[in-house]
């Protein structure tokens, strides 16, 4: 028997709280907010509290597909990203820069969102950067 | 204490010691084994208390027949009490050291007020119900009084299910809470009071007062003196005592005799309107 | 066979030929369909004689609403056809063509091994008591009258009103022995055994009816109330303020105004007292029918000087005749639930002899083959009904009908006259095949008597029986808001509504057969047990009989008779010799229960004789553990030799103990023990005990003087008699109170009984050579036999019956079985009755190869089981078990009876009970609030 | 334990002033009299008591609640 509590932060908004994974035999069977952690004060909201609900889940997305004939298919990171990079670049040629927006999430971080907008504005060259914690 | 743990450990009288250990400057939950030993040099006790008996069972439903070593306040006590009672932990599967402190009026040992409540504002003093308030004052609430500073607080609820997550008593495997015919899912306010009522109801002769659930309850809503009132009624009622011993649970029929007379229908008085 | 009379029997047991005269109907049984259109149309009015002539009938009529069969019947010496030759009323306006004129009374001879009659007794007329009046007063009434009044299908729709006119009583007087102790203006020795006690509830109920407090007073000699727990319903009624007066009423008169009525009476100290009474009740007593009586010479029965049937306490349902059997009011007057046991005994005493024929006349049923609705979306058909005029004359069937037709899914309402009827079943069987309906709902009555017939009709259809619903529009709607046909009809809705909302949901559930093993255990080796043990060995079934001494008798042994005279020794000897060489029966001496499993048809019980230990399995088990005798821990009992307990006195009189022979005053005290705080019952047998004891002491010394001091003599029914013979013999019975109890002090060699006389209204003192208290009997409490089997015990520590009543020998727990001193104190003669009938009861499990099990029961979903053992706590009928391996609770559904008390407890929502499920019973809540 | 059950709910909806909303009493079926006492004794009782006070508290504004307590 393996048991451990490990500390993490929770991923689904900025807030930042601090969490406690409970890990037996090395699966992730409960989250605790943390009670010492200074944001949250032991507290935390119904997301947080599910959070290896989704680690869990069947319905977790591991791997990158690809849709194919109407159906998704199983691919690599590799193949993944060079379809994406493509098919921007011919939307781009196509429809210009604007007919692209950028959608990002308070499920990663400041940094990672920042680097989002950068790469919407400086690479793909538009100003459509949304971000689901201003809806 | 560590060597006693220790000895425990290195002679297998148990197989996992629950305690706590600090990790980056928060004390948190750790599980001592005899192949980490020296871990137990770090074992603290922490102020920061959190359901230890819980994490047993998780581990006991893994391998039912564990050996668990637990780190136990009088609440944890408590509450192992309770979960003997309901078939989630075997009495003979535990041995405890005992750690003195706990928030609640049931504790017998030291004083641990800096683990009650933080202070409450003016406004909830006069709309809400205060959660140092002794249970006595809240049934002291005239009907639409009690009525109104209750539902004030039950009206912040987010619905985070933090107050049933924490419980360490909660074990369900399928809780009420998820019901759809009971709790429907999605809207927030959850049901009122309902949420709140099906889970009191349910709570009548497990609480064991621990107040972990007011202290995970974002919104602070003073629940631990709604779980004080419905064990205080199981013990007007059925005489029982929650998590004071291993004792079957109150609520069986057979061999049962009741001296209580149904209560009459009073004519209303008038007083309310 | 109704409207059939015997008219000879001839042959012998094992072989009767019994002639049955069957008299015309005039009414085609087959074609009636009960709609009561000739009734209404027949011209004749007749007075009612099963509402006691407090109201006409019609010449075509049904005795009563809910009579078997429910078919209408012309009384021929009433007709106006039959009488002057024309009308056929009937005739013209029956729907059905029912009627005919041309029935003829006929014939049938039955083949038969043996005989039980059961005809019942006949209510005392009360016409020759002049003094009361009863036949030029109209508000003196008979108990059966007043039972009718009470009645809501009696004369004034169950208001409380008297006769005259029809002004609601505030005072009422019960007059007790009306016909019963009496030998001066009648013949009738006897006790009838019921009236004290039927008189009682009769205050109690019209208190209940009645809209002013009712004053209501009992006058009587002794209050019998004997039987299990009526003690405390006579203690409850007098403190609710029900007048109890120790008097027997002489007269009743006309108050010269109005139609109140003068009593008077003498009160216990002999002083004269009047009072206005509105109505006068006269507790008649039962008598067994003329008719009956020469019936009984036709075929040659004994009977005994008051007509009843001439039995011995040890055969207490054979008759004279071998092969007919007796019981009933017609062996002695007797209340329901003796009546009850005695009925299941002498099915047991006939069906002895004939145990080798068993199955062997019997019909295979077939039953079409079930349709699988699981992939069909719901096609409800409703069937409203009119349940003659009890519904439709409050409700309005039609616009409920028109209603039902709106609701989702239903797709074919119906209304009918009877839904109950035999040709509505026929049809409803045709109209579920025709329309395809997959769910019936019937709007009617209570399902506690109709929900099995609907359901063979749904099984006969070829649908699952728990695909059906019953909405309550007669006890709960129309008999109760008859006086409102408008909110009777919007909660007719209501229920309607509720009852499509829940079977619009309900799936089709399953039982399974079970075969049962064919072998019983009897726990108890007294009189009751080796009864019970012998009934059912030479019904041909293995018993195990498990004793806890090493002799078999129980407490009849230390009895020297019953109370007819028979020697208990004897009777003791014959059965254990008949135990010890029937080879059926495995006798355990010595023994005791140790563990039980299982449940009907399937225990497992381990018998321990000293340190060995067997396990045997059993289909069904019969307790019959007796009783104890009190030993008192007042009157000197211990302190002074000459007091003695019952049991003793009777050991001294076998003995023939030179104590007796020197006696010249013996003192009995009665209800020692009994009727006070610590048992607050009367133990039944002890006022018997007391005369015949008595007696046996003036047969011995007639010059010996014996003061008996009681409360209330109670030797009912045959037994009264003994009490007359002893007062007769000089024995001087003076009542005492609970409040000033007799004073028993010591007096060298004798002891000092101080008593006060109510008559004399002093205190006497008798010095007594012997002092013999009547102690009580209790229970020896049990309660881990209780808990091997599953079985209720009450606040006395007897076992409790399933219903008082109507199964008196049955427990809750299927296929357990009571009878003897367990149940409660009795004589003999009813613990051989009681053991008969617990054998009887029992051989109807035995008797089958398998039995049922499932349907609406609880299932436990394990994924949501965390195995608290809450619902094990919880259930009432320990059906539940903790798999250990798997970690979860199941229910046994053989145990389970669909209580749902699991289901409720749960906090995971895991139990789930079949046929009431969460989604059915909020479809249900919603459908009650979605008015 | 019918009775255990049902005085608990009473205690328990006391808090809010609701206890007068439940009764229990035990009515054979032989009791129709009594039935319809109980059952009309109740029904006036619940319609002198007015609708449920619950409801008001989901839709109201939160702060009109507040204000409403003093």
């Amino acid at each position: 028997m393996e048991c451990k509590l490990v500390p993490s932060v929770c991923s689904y908004c900025g807030t930042g709280c601090g969490v406690l994974f409970e890990v037996i035999n090395n699966k992730i069977v409960g989250t605790l907010p943390m009670k010492t952690h200074p944001v949250n004060e032991g507290k935390l909201c119904i997301k947080g509290w599910n959070l290896h609900e989704h680690v869990n889940s069947i319905l977790r997305l591991k791997q990158p597909l690809v849709k194919t004939f109407g159906r998704f298919m199983k691919t690599d990171w590799d193949e993944a990203i060079q379809l994406t990079a493509d098919r921007f670049k011919e939307i781009i040629a196509k429809h210009g820069p604007d007919s692209i927006g950028v959608l990002v999430s308070a499920k990663i971080t400041n940094e990672e969102n920042y680097l989002a907008q950068k790469l919407a504005r400086a690479v793909i060259g538009t100003n459509n950067v949304d971000h689901c914690a201003r809806l | 204490m560590k060597e006693q743990i220790k000895s425990w450990l290195e002679q297998g009288t148990v197989d996992v010691f629950l305690g706590y250990r600090e990790v980056d400057h928060h004390p948190i939950p750790w599980c001592f084994t005899q192949e980490a030993i020296e871990e137990v040099d770090d074992l603290v006790v922490s102020p920061a208390r959190y359901s230890l008996e819980k994490i047993a069972t998780h581990m006991a439903a893994e391998d039912p027949d564990i050996r668990i070593g637990m780190l136990a306040r009088d609440c944890n006590n408590r509450a192992l009490n309770v979960l003997y009672v309901w078939n989630q932990l075997r009495p003979e599967q535990v041995v405890t050291v005992e750690a003195n402190c706990c928030p609640s009026p049931l504790k017998e040992h030291a004083d641990c007020s800096y683990l009650e409540p933080g202070t409450v504002g003016a406004y909830k003093k006069a709309v809400g119900i205060d959660n140092h308030l002794r249970l006595e004052a809240v049934e002291a609430y005239g009907p639409e009084e009690g009525r109104n500073r209750w539902m004030y607080e039950f009206q912040k609820c987010i619905k985070c299910y933090g107050c049933r997550n924490i419980c360490p008593v909660c074990f369900c495997r399928e809780c009420s809470l998820d019901h759809d015919d009971l709790v429907g899912t999605g809207p927030l306010l959850p049901d009122i009071p309902i949420f709140h009522l099906v889970r009191a109801v349910h709570m009548a002769g497990r609480c064991i007062d621990c107040g972990l659930c007011e202290d995970a309850c974002p919104m602070d809503i003073p629940l631990r003196l709604l779980y004080q009132k419905v064990n205080r009624i199981a013990m007007d009622l059925f005489d029982y005592r929650t998590g004071t011993s291993g004792d079957q649970p109150p609520f069986s029929i057979l061999g049962d005799r009741v001296t209580l007379e149904p209560k009459p229908i009073q004519p209303v008085t008038g007083a309310e309107a | 066979m109704t409207l059939s009379e015997v008219k000879d029997i001839s042959g012998k047991e094992g072989n009767f030929t019994v002639t049955v005269a069957r008299h015309p109907r005039y009414v085609d049984m087959n074609k009636c369909i009960a709609c009561g259109t000739c009734a209404e149309k027949c011209p004749k009015k007749v007075d009612d004689l099963y509402n006691e002539r407090l109201m006409k009938r019609k010449a075509i009529y049904v005795p009563y609403s809910q009579t078997v069969p429910l078919k209408y019947a012309i009384d021929a010496d009433n007709c106006i056809y039959f009488q002057k030759g024309k009308c056929r009323a009937c005739e013209k306006f029956c729907p059905a063509g029912a009627v005919n004129f041309d029935d003829k009374e006929t014939e049938v001879a039955l083949k038969v091994g043996s005989l039980i009659l059961a005809p019942g007794f006949k209510s005392f007329d009360p016409s020759r008591y002049d003094t009361y009046a009863y036949t030029t007063l109209p508000n003196v009434v008979t108990s059966l009258e007043f039972e009718r009044i009470l009645s809501a299908t009696g004369p004034f729709m169950g208001h409380l009103s008297r006769p005259s006119d029809k002004a609601e009583p505030a005072k009422i007087a019960w007059f007790q022995c009306v016909g019963s102790r009496d030998v001066n203006r009648c013949d009738n020795g006897y006790c009838s055994s019921v009236c004290c006690m039927y008189a009682i509830k009769q205050t109690v109920i019209a208190r209940e009816h009645s809209k002013v407090p009712l004053d209501c007073a009992v006058f009587f000699m002794d209050m019998r109330t004997h039987g299990k727990d009526f003690d405390r319903y006579y203690e409850h009624a007098e403190k609710d303020g029900v007048r109890f007066i120790r008097s027997r009423a002489h007269t009743v008169e006309p108050m010269p105004e109005g139609d109140d009525l003068l009593v008077t009476y003498a009160d216990e100290t002999g002083h004269l007292q009047k009072e206005v009474f509105n109505m006068v009740v006269l507790s008649t007593g039962l008598e067994v029918d003329e008719a009956v009586v020469s019936l009984s010479e036709r075929l040659g029965i004994d009977l005994d000087e008051y007509h009843f049937t001439l039995t011995d306490s040890f055969h207490p349902v054979a008759t004279s005749v071998p092969g007919i059997y007796a019981c009933g009011a017609f062996t002695g007057p007797k209340d329901i639930p003796q009546s009850v046991m005695e009925a299941s005994a002498a099915a047991c005493a006939a069906t002895e002899s004939l145990a080798p024929a068993r199955n062997t006349c019997t019909k295979e049923l077939i039953i079409p083959p079930e349709r699988d609705v699981r992939r069909e979306p719901p096609r409800i058909g409703v069937f409203v009904c009119n349940c003659g005029i009890n519904i439709g004359g409050v409700v309005r069937v039609p616009e409920v009908a028109e209603f039902a037709r709106g609701l989702p899914h239903v797709v074919y309402v119906e209304e009918n006259l009877f839904t109950c009827s035999q040709d509505t079943q026929d049809k409803m069987t045709e109209v579920i095949k025709e329309q395809g309906l997959n769910r019936v709902v019937v709007a009617a009555c209570t399902p506690r008597t109709h929900e099995e017939l609907f359901q063979e009709t749904l099984i006969n259809a070829g649908l699952n029986k728990y695909l059906f619903e019953m909405a309550n529009i007669r006890n709960h709607d129309s008999w109760v808001h008859g006086d409102d046909p408008d909110a009777a009809t919007e909660k007719a809705k209501d229920l309607v509504r509720m009852a499509v909302a829940k079977t619009a949901l309900l799936s089709p559930l399953q039982q399974t057969d079970l075969p049962i093993s064919q072998s019983a255990l009897v726990v108890g080796g007294g009189i009751a047990g080796m009864t019970a043990s012998l009934a059912l060995a030479r019904q041909g079934y293995p018993v195990h009989l498990v004793e806890r001494s090493e002799t078999l008798g129980g407490n009849a042994r230390m009895l020297n008779q019953a109370h007819k005279g028979e020697p208990v020794a004897d009777l003791i000897q014959k059965l254990t010799e008949e135990i010890r060489s029937e080879k059926r029966i495995t006798l355990h001496e010595n023994s005791v229960i140790t563990h039980v499993d299982g449940f009907i048809g399937n225990f497992k019980t381990e018998i321990a004789t000293g340190s060995s230990r067997e396990i045997i399995d059993h289909g069904v088990a019969i307790l019959a553990t007796g009783a104890a005798e009190y030993k008192p821990k007042e009157y000197l009992y211990g302190e002074h030799e000459a007091v003695v307990t019952h049991l003793e006195m009777d050991g001294l009189l076998r003995n023939n103990d030179a104590r007796i022979d020197k006696a010249r005053q013996v003192v009995f005290i009665q209800c020692v023990g009994s009727r006070d705080d610590e048992h607050p019952y009367c133990s039944k047998v002890c006022c018997t005990h007391t005369v015949e004891s008595a007696l046996e002491l003036k047969k011995r010394n007639p010059d010996i003087n014996i003061v008996v001091l009681y409360r209330d003599m109670r030797t009912y029914g045959k037994r009264e008699d003994l009490y007359r013979a002893a007062r007769a013999a000089g024995v001087i019975f003076v009542r005492y109170s609970r409040d000033e109890k007799p004073v028993v002090t010591a007096d060298g060699g004798r002891v000092d009984v101080r008593f006060r006389d109510p008559i004399l209204d002093r205190t006497l003192t008798v010095q007594a050579d012997l002092l013999c208290l009547a102690t009580a009997i209790v229970s020896h409490k049990d309660e881990t036999l209780a808990q091997f089997f599953k079985v209720p015990m009450d606040g006395d520590g007897w076992f409790l019956e399933a219903h008082q009543k109507l199964r008196p020998v049955d427990f809750a727990n299927d296929g357990v079985f009571l009878c003897g001193m367990a149940h409660y104190p009795k004589p003999i003669d009813e613990s051989i009755a009681q053991a008969q009938a617990a054998a009887s009861r029992a051989l109807t499990v035995l008797a089958m190869d398998t039995i049922k099990v499932g349907g609406i029961v609880s299932v436990i979903d394990p994924d949501l089981c965390s195995g608290c053992l809450a619902c094990i706590q919880v259930c009432p009928f320990n059906a539940i078990s903790f798999n250990e391996e798997k970690k979860v609770a199941e229910v046994n559904e053989a145990l389970c009876k669909g209580c749902g008390a699991c289901a409720a407890t749960c906090p995971s929502e895991a139990p789930v009970l079949m046929g009431f499920n969460n989604t059915e019973i909020y479809a249900q809540i919603r459908g009650a609030l979605a008015a | 334990m019918t009775i255990k059950r049902i005085t608990f709910l009473q205690e328990l909806l006391g808090l809010f002033g609701l206890q007068e909303r439940v009764h229990l009493a035990w009515i054979s079926s032989a009791e129709a009299q009594k039935f319809v006492e109980v059952v009309t004794a109740f029904t006036e009782k619940i319609k002198s008591l007015g609708p449920n006070p619950l409801p008001a508290y989901r839709d109201a504004p939160r702060a009109a609640l507040a204000a409403a307590a003093h």
